[in-house]
């Protein structure tokens, strides 16, 4: 994996993409006491990454919050209305759903239909991911719905580097941002600095260089895609590009990297249909077609609901797929 | 809380301002010249005038969506012309044309409001907490009507402004209906405000006809919310005398409500009347004086008018308007 | 416009879209009596559709709802369940986003999460459309975000016939479908049987036949493209199909007409990005990229809120730009 | 309602099966053979077992998540092997191995809960209907915590269920706690239950470590909704005496709950060690009679262990699946 950024940077250590999350919250709420964190049971840290913030921010500034996901949302909206920049986190980034219009339409149409006076500093966390073998709800990876509704912007890391970066750009954005992390790389380690950094939404990443197929992907299928190019890499070069934001998203980092390799395969976690993978295809379709030697290939969850149980370690996409996809477009 | 002479009048002529502009709203979308819905607002004026008459600019409020918040927002003191051209899809309006009638003031900590009834209970536990990160003594005017508290999210909004004891003051237009359905084929009780008992949310019944009793109870509202003493809950009883929106139906299930009975409530129960009749018998205004008002109402209402004609509509390039779907 | 079906019917007449589907549910409530409607303010009839069936039902079977858009989500869902055959109107669809969590999720995955023992025979009914000046919530088109989440089943007519025909086979359907109706063509009228018929869902249907190149459009869109294909006739010979139901989608249908044409506009009055338009892309690339003479081209509403007041009488897809796009597309 | 000693006998058998497999759910997520969450039931299970032991087949039910419904759904008489093969994501599991730890059954109107606190309300609305649809006299029987009443969900079941008077059961069982958070910390009043008197639904508050109790209050409850006076509420005060869910934490906000309190609870309030003492001193059973109805709960928790230790894991094919997505 490229370490870009760290480079220049004087201080780095390996810590977990938990530890990165807990840096970028507890930085960002030194640095502005208008930041707050509210969610269910945050306080004790049903995820690690919040626990022991209330410990130096008090009770205050870390809000335990009522199981009322609409009545949440409300809290953080409101409050970014009247100025705050409000940190809002859902635990499982599904539960999101039970504040459905508040979530999906509500917070990315109020900028622009109110005439694109007023911002709103909206921070919502939500984990996500299949593969814990608890389903649906726990599983759902929300980014497909999200960027279909315009107004927010959506990312997804898959480093403690980029999740430490993204988070703190995210807090710091006038835009509803919602951060989403991967359950399963809670405690994937890697190196992040000591100083103060932003990752900017909206600026893909090239996690491996390759010269003969792209490969798209995010958050755990990051690391599978990797695996997969790393077999593949006596013959096929692989290139790996992880687009941190899916919105915005970086088109250009993709389209570069199309014209070199002519071929592309797109992996997602979410649900395969009219998600960000079909935007992608569509994407290319409009600004890519001439570069590409062979149709643009999706290796997605199937179009059913995440079920639970030791069916989730296949339905979703594994290395084994996105290895078989890679030699289908290099065929 | 007894409302002095001043208050009296600010309340009234508000009151007749409203009244007028709701007429002014009638006449333009009758005209076919207003973008999108009006929902009038009759006779059921007098809450939303007494909701916003004693706020301060840096209170927060949410307009109860009929006759558009008009009524709540002429206290509150936004910019009227931006509000009705607003309305009318001109480039002069708050939003820039593109709200239809979700209108917004935020300098006046009004953010505007969706097309959801229950939308607004939400951002209302955030005003409040606000104000409470804070420290400062803004109190949120949450008003809507009675089907809005049939919504879960009334109920999430009640706990968690009780629970954290927030400046949150429901104020609740009870006139019994929602769209075409009574209030009693929905809601298996009298009174809405029986929802405040289950939080220990201090609640009152006020007859929303009585001018000078809702201003009272927006005062004692306003002071229990400003003196951090919790949310507070007031219900006011309303009146809907016609229909739900221009050109829609004006019934209750599959039956047109009786339209005498409508005209009766008109007659009887106008709080532009009842409210005049009172100011003078307490010799706070003459007859003559109240005619005062009402004509300066009237050139009010067709100055803004004649203003929003005069603006052009608002058809801004698409360019434009994507550069406008984030903040910078 | 095809007329395909009346040509079997002995006896057909004009009517309303609205009436047309005000004929459906009647039909389909004489037929069997575990189907019922729920919905806000149905009674009066909000929409033409609902008025006087109480009289003939009763206000045991047409039933004026609360303002709880779960709770009556939850009616429906719990009666499916239970062996009934519900019909709940949410008057805008966008309404419908209020209880997102069980439109989304929970309505798609019962069935298969549950071991795909127990069918779920639940209809839902709601209006959409760009164009009449409100703006965001009462004009959302929600399919694109349906159609993301596995299970749901979603159509929209554009034609009285049509939806008459989904309309019974959504409530004859033992799976939840969202049947959306456009709020512009409620009063359009068109020819309809007396007889009892249905329009399966996932059968597109060849609004005009032609040969240069293939639209692919639905609701209020599918006659702006009508009319963009006729004011083309001279010069390009245009085929318009109507997909009628997102999910199931007919591509079978889609892939002969550009087999023929080999050249695809799909308009969409949705937003953009990651929506059905993105979909069909992307279909295309796996299925169709052989066939193609020339990229597809997408005419969607752009990915931004939908604005009331008079801008999105040209935020959405319009004649003009359906043709323009035509053009581009066969330059 | 006083329950007579075939009910008793009948509950303290239904408990003592709940408590055994319990502890064998325990077992088997400490052993890495079970998909997904448990949470444990510890001392809170009586009030699940009195919510189950008088439904009918045909009565309508959502269990309490926690201990995942096995308290509740003993009663209800479902087949216990495909419910733990479920958990353990087998293919004889009561779902195909699909559902994790959101079981259905749907021939003993057991549908299925999903992932979130609170989905539970609408549904329970839709069986009510569907009985009072119908004309039958089916009862919903709807458990779950304190916790979920702070939905608004909850606040909308009420209010319907009130409104078309519903055979609904309002079960709710309050441990005092939502995951880490105590009921203290969200819930601005101290008894969930004042919620029901807002919609004048008659409700009881029940000790929830007193099985009889619990039983008479279900019996109460049941014929109440049964004979057709609507919803009912029911609140059970329960104790949670370890983690939230296994593995994870045991805290009040930041602070570890006293293990020793824990400890001391699970002494003095276990229900079956009580409603043991009671069923002795009333001479319905000698002890020796409960070691064996002990014993007997062993072997059926074993033998359901052994039969899902040899049912294969559910890894169907893709196809397969998809095959499942929809309905004929
Ligand atoms: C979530 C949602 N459901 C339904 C509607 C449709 N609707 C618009 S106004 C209204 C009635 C509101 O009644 P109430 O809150 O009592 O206010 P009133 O009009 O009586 O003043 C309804 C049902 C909506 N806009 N949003
Ligand atoms: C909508 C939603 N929000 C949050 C959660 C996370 N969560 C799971 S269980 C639980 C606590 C529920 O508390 P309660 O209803 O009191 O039941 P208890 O566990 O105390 O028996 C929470 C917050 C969830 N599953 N769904
Ligand atoms: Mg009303
Ligand atoms: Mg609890």
């Amino acid at each position: 994996m490229n370490a870009k950024g760290q480079d220049k940077m004087s201080t780095t250590r390996e810590i977990t993409l938990g530890d990165a999350m807990k840096e970028a919250l507890a930085e960002e709420m030194r640095r502005d006491e208008d930041v707050f964190l509210l969610g269910i049971s945050i306080r004790a840290g049903t995820f690690l990454y919040t626990k022991g913030l209330v410990d130096e921010f008090g009770g205050k500034r870390v809000i335990d919050a009522p199981l009322a996901e609409p009545g949440n949302f409300g809290v953080a909206y409101g409050a970014a209305q009247e100025g705050l920049r409000p940190v809002l986190d859902w635990m499982y980034a599904g539960f999101s759903y039970f504040a459905g219009s508040e979530v999906f339409l509500q917070s990315g149409q109020y900028h622009f239909l109110h005439g694109s006076q007023h911002p709103l500093p909206l921070t919502m966390i939500g984990t996500c991911g299949v593969g814990r073998r608890v389903g649906n709800e726990h599983a759902t990876l929300p980014y497909g719905a999200l960027i279909h509704h315009p107004g927010l912007k959506v990312c997804l890391p898959s480093t403690p580097y980029d999740a430490k970066g993204l988070l703190k750009s995210a807090i710091r954005d006038n835009n509803p941002v919602f951060f989403l992390w991967h359950t399963s790389l809670m405690a994937t380690k890697g190196h992040v600095p000591l100083e103060d950094y932003v990752v900017p939404l909206g600026v893909a990443d090239v996690k491996r260089a390759g010269s003969d197929v792209t490969v798209l992907a995010s958050g755990l299928q990051l690391h599978h895609s990797l695996k997969a190019a790393e077999a593949l890499k006596d013959e096929i070069s692989v290139e790996v590009i992880d687009p941190r934001s899916f919105e915005p998203f970086d088109l250009d980092c993709l389209l570069r990297s199309v014209e070199k390799t002519s071929r592309l395969v797109i992996v997602d976690e979410d649900y395969e249909r009219a998600g960000f993978a079909a935007e992608v295809c569509a994407l290319m379709m409009e600004k890519g077609y001439d570069l590409l030697d062979a149709p643009v290939k999706r290796v997605c969850h199937p179009n059913m609901p995440i079920p639970g149980g030791y069916i989730d370690a296949y339905s979703m996409p594994t290395p084994d797929r996105i290895e078989a996809a890679i030699r289908e477009v290099c065929r | 809380m007894a409302l002095n002479g001043k208050q009296k009048k600010l309340l009234f002529t508000n009151l007749v301002r409203a009244h007028a502009l709701d007429r002014m709203m009638m006449r333009i979308i009758r005209a076919g010249k207003m973008v999108g819905f009006y929902h009038e607002g009759g006779i059921a004026l007098a809450p939303g005038v007494a909701a916003g008459s004693f706020l301060r600019q840096d209170d927060a409020m949410n307009p109860h969506y009929r006759a558009h918040g008009l009524a709540h927002m002429i206290g509150k003191g936004v910019d009227l012309r931006t509000y009705v051209a607003e309305h009318m899809g001109r480039v002069d309006g708050c939003c820039k044309g593109r709200s239809s009638f979700h209108v917004s003031f935020p300098d006046h900590h009004i953010f505007g409001w969706s097309g959801n009834i229950g939308a607004n209970f939400p951002p209302c536990i955030g005003y409040g907490f606000a104000a409470r990160y804070r420290g400062t003594d803004q109190v949120v005017m949450n008003c809507s009507g009675d089907g809005s508290y049939q919504e879960g999210r009334a109920h999430e909004a009640m706990l968690m402004s009780a629970n954290w004891k927030l400046p949150h003051i429901f104020w609740c237009e009870n006139n019994g209906i929602s769209q075409s359905t009574a209030a009693s084929e929905t809601f298996p009780v009298q009174d809405v405000s029986r929802l405040a008992a289950t939080f220990e949310i201090p609640a009152l019944i006020v007859d929303g006809q009585d001018l000078f009793a809702c201003g009272e109870a927006a005062l004692k509202a306003i002071a229990h919310a400003r003196a951090g003493k919790g949310p507070f809950f007031v219900e006011l009883k309303t009146y809907r005398s016609q229909e739900h929106n221009v050109g829609g139906l004006n019934n209750e299930g599959a039956v047109t409500r009786d339209p005498k009975l409508m005209q009766e409530w008109r007659e009887t129960l106008d709080p532009v009347a009842l409210a005049a009749a009172k100011l003078i018998k307490q010799r706070l205004y003459t007859a003559d004086e109240i005619e005062q008002i009402k004509a300066d109402a009237e050139r009010e209402a067709d100055e803004i008018e004649l203003f929003c004609e005069a603006s052009p509509k608002a058809t801004p390039s698409i360019d434009e308007l994507m550069n406008g779907v984030y903040a910078q």
